[in-house]
């Protein structure tokens, strides 16, 4: 029988997150880990290196926080679009401090991920010739192709000391199963060292086991399962909720103002113990606006052997 | 800064500077297949074609979604609204290295802060990179769009120097002729930009190689006025037309079928 | 709408597979598309090279109807590690021709086609450094790490004229939709410049859309659908029929026949006309016999927005 | 050559050469947790396994499935009856490149035509490479799961100097010191080969850049016998020990619950 890994969120953010560490929280606009990113704000890290494709409010939120030194990314804005504004003052003036970013496109971050889960040194792509982004991050380089073409470009591997991903569900080993938009990951998960997966629900081992092909990641990689419903607000997690898009354009104005942001984290991470508290703030009301119908995906057989 | 603003059409409807470009935008997608969308002025113009000029148009999303099916309006690249129903959802590796990599992308759409002479693309900083005036959002997949699509549409939605200028203050998405400046054998596969929509004309660039050219100006915009709102000496087609006007269903269209809660159409 | 691309199986096989074409075959012990390396040999192609990670039972009978040239592999037994004599015949004898092979492991195959299905010119793996493999295939090479680790192999891109594989099902446009075990069906079919694909089942289009994330090729990667019942005998198809493990033992004895082997070509494929002629030439009772209980997989929810 | 077959355990049982080699290998995997297991002897062996000394094994196959829970025995590796029930099933990136080459498997487990010194293998030819005596079925995973593996536990059927030669014909998958000896820099992260298992002895390599040594003989098994089967000077281990018999349980398991079709227990 495997290890069963179901943890509390505070425990296992305390038990893997660690200043100075470079921690990934994935998730591509779906199932972005918004409460581990409001506990690790909660617990006081610092110095973390954040990598995020998309860092999205999450990241703006982290660094307003005084979380993260350093921020490897690809998309400086968030999923609508629009502008992080604590990501751009620390940017364009160090202001309050200055943030360090190592930026790649979306195809050199999850190839960076890839390498990493893959125990290679690099990942190559076709991407960057002619570009500006090697010269103004000089750790995208290039190898000579020994067929005879031309030298292509490569990233470097990356691999985070922690990796935070949220899931619709997984079971008590940590079989972590995802529809929808699935991102970057599975290959998050396999490039970091440790990993923890929050999600919507822990479902009997048969659910899971009713459908191999649904899991993602398998428990061998998964150090922490944590049961944290609503865990991707204002995101959203397919079938479950739908994203707070009111949330997402109240950002704006909340991001420009450095004083408002930070009343916002007093309000909504600090004074709150927990996700549990974060819904019971947030009101039924405006978890209804978001909730979404049903539309089955029909089952297929796995077929079971006759004799 | 010129942009189109509530200008009377023939019909005598008010069209919003975004009614117009979508609906420019739209019908540069005739004949097309596969497009990978970008959110905004792109999820406006790929619906209006499929709902005129180009029907059998297959959606990609960078998410992963391959021939999405919406029942409503997508508010991102990544909105749970594309995926039910999608005929497919990949991982990463099958979305940037199989389907765009692999060639499979016939039209990217793409936005800018600044494009150049020959189409290359300014999406990460305004000024100087240690310290820029603007950090733009970057290449999300720009970098990888561009190089790998079979050509590329962009739209913008200020024409003047700043956004067109002589040479661009980062080069996030380049040009096919700039990668061959760079390395005469790493030249990617795509066309590159192949048409640049602005408030005041269409730019298109018909040689691989070659330079932006002025092919379309919009109603009542003079071609000098183009030039001059050009940050180089923009080259002009021996043929150029005028950009005729949204008919009243492309406008009916987008406000009561497409936009209804008028996110886009500001 | 998009194009519908439903064909017949010798159309098909006609349309896309001409004599000398580099061809590939996949579907990992599951999936093996029998019924269109059979309806090849009955249109008595020619001077293939033949492409495929365990060659199994089908690359022996093509061999042995004179189809293939050249053959690209990672294993050179059946599934359950019998020998294939034809192989081993033209390789140890040349008897009665001999047979062009290229050798690689599982992974090296494997990327080979992830290498083409990416438009890159290779791909890197950490295997073969002090194996003789590489000086047996001087097509496996090396490349510097940029990144001051040592040299690295890589295999070099394979792109097959046409690429066949077999699944449980697809629409009319040919969103193939795969469980069980996947194999190196996505990344072969991308890989390739045409792609066929047999199917238990052309479903409707709302089946295939209920479901997206079971869609493992969409229909941009693929030019002809053909339904094919039974396509995979004797290997299987998960939840539809079992292996046929009885078909796989006797194969031993009629491989290592040449006589019986011709024979056994001539009875099964050159004197039918297709594959429902083969399953009724198969019989009722051998069919039942590899049968298989149900087993479904539970439904998740994809969600509907509510507004 | 020398095999084991229907010799009389201490309980009077006959037991065969096959029943022999699955209950030592199975007794090899005390302790350990992810075992990539091929078709044959490693079936036997890792169900006898998960059935007495090590409950908490979790299967992976090369074919992409994870946490193998079998209703039936497989007959190979890429059986149905691994897919039905499992936890999961990956594609062929995550199971070879994450899985595999990651780092996540401990034991390895394989057979082999041939083993040197040092522990690596060869499968893929007998004879000269060009026109072979024996075409073997050549490398399979075996390449890619010997480097990568945390170590690899060979099982051979015969043990003469044939199998174990001073040289072997060809190395399909090399121990990491071949690898060294080649490219001191690009030495594989496994262990290679830490244990072969033959129908006389048990060969030990301690060392990761050491040498495979004789460190337990089967039952009636003299040393002397196990070194002049051995093409080279085989070492010897300080303290050589015999290895224990069967149980009447362990046989009893492999032929009343596990292999009730006598399908390995030929």
């Amino acid at each position: 029988m495997s290890e069963v890994k179901v943890r509390g969120l505070s425990e296992a953010i305390a038990e893997h997150v660690e200043d100075g560490m470079t921690v990934a929280l994935e998730g591509f606009g779906h199932l972005i880990p918004f409460a581990a990113g409001h506990e690790i704000i909660r617990q006081g890290r610092k110095d973390l290196t954040l990598c995020r494709m998309t860092p999205d409010l999450i990241a703006d939120q982290m660094i307003a926080a005084g979380c993260v030194r350093k921020l490897i990314a690809s998309f400086f804005a968030s999923g609508s679009a629009g502008s992080l504004h604590e990501v751009r003052r620390r940017i364009e003036r160090s202001d309050p401090e200055p943030l360090e970013v190592e930026e790649y496109s979306h195809y050199g971050m999850y190839g960076r991920y890839q390498a990493a889960a893959a125990g290679l040194p690099f990942f190559p792509l076709k991407s960057y010739a002619g570009s500006d982004l090697p010269t103004l991050n000089p750790r995208i380089r290039k190898v000579e192709d020994p067929y005879g073409g031309p030298d292509i470009h490569v990233v470097p591997a990356l691999a985070p000391d922690v990796t935070v991903v949220h899931a619709q569900r997984a079971d008590r080993f940590g079989n972590v199963q995802v529809w929808g938009i699935v991102g970057a990951i599975q290959e998050v998960a396999y490039a970091a060292k440790k990993v923890i997966v929050t999600v919507e629900e822990i479902v009997d081992d048969e659910v899971v086991r009713s459908d191999p092909n649904r899991t993602l990641v398998p428990a061998h990689a998964v150090d922490a399962v944590v049961h944290v419903p609503g865990g991707a607000h204002p995101s959203y997690a397919q079938g479950h909720y739908d994203r707070d898009n009111v949330f997402y354009r109240d950002w704006t104005a909340i991001s420009k103002d450095p004083q408002l942001l930070r009343s916002w984290l007093q309000e909504w991470v600090h004074d709150l113990p927990d996700r549990a508290a974060y819904l019971e703030h947030l009101g039924e009301q405006r978890w209804q606006d978001n909730t979404v119908g049903e539309r089955l995906s029909g089952q297929v057989d796995y077929g079971r052997r006759s004799s | 800064m010129i942009t189109r603003t509530n200008e009377l059409g023939p019909a005598g409807i008010t069209i919003s500077s975004t009614e117009f470009l979508a609906t420019v935008a739209a019908r540069e997608l005739a004949g097309k297949h596969r497009v990978f969308a970008g959110v905004g002025l792109p999820t406006l113009a790929v619906d209006l074609a499929m709902r005129t000029v180009a029907p059998d148009i297959q959606l990609v999303y960078e998410s992963g979604v391959c021939g999405a099916h919406p029942e409503g309006m997508a508010e991102g690249i990544a909105d749970s609204v594309l995926v039910s129903g999608a005929e497919a959802v990949v991982n990463m590796q099958a979305l940037f290295g199989y389907v765009l990599q692999g060639g499979h992308v016939d039209v990217g759409f793409l936005g800018a802060a600044q494009v150049d002479r020959w189409g290359s693309l300014n999406t990460s900083f305004i000024g100087d990179w240690e310290s820029p005036t603007v950090r733009l959002p970057g290449s999300g997949g720009a970098a990888d769009i561009v190089p790998n699509a079979r050509e590329c549409i962009t739209v913008l939605r200020r024409h003047d120097p700043g956004a067109f200028p002589a040479a661009l203050d980062f080069c996030t998405s380049p040009s096919p002729v700039r990668a061959r400046d760079l390395d005469p054998r790493a030249v990617p596969p795509g066309h590159g930009v192949s048409t640049v929509i602005t408030p005041l004309a269409v730019l298109r660039r018909p040689d691989r190689f070659g330079e932006l050219q002025l092919a379309q100006v919009h109603p009542g915009v003079q071609i000098d006025q183009v030039r001059e709102a050009t940050g180089w000496d923009l080259a002009v087609a021996a043929d150029v037309v005028e950009t005729p006007w949204p008919t009243e269903e492309d406008v009916r269209l987008l406000r009561e079928e497409i936009d209804t809660v008028r996110l886009y159409l500001r």
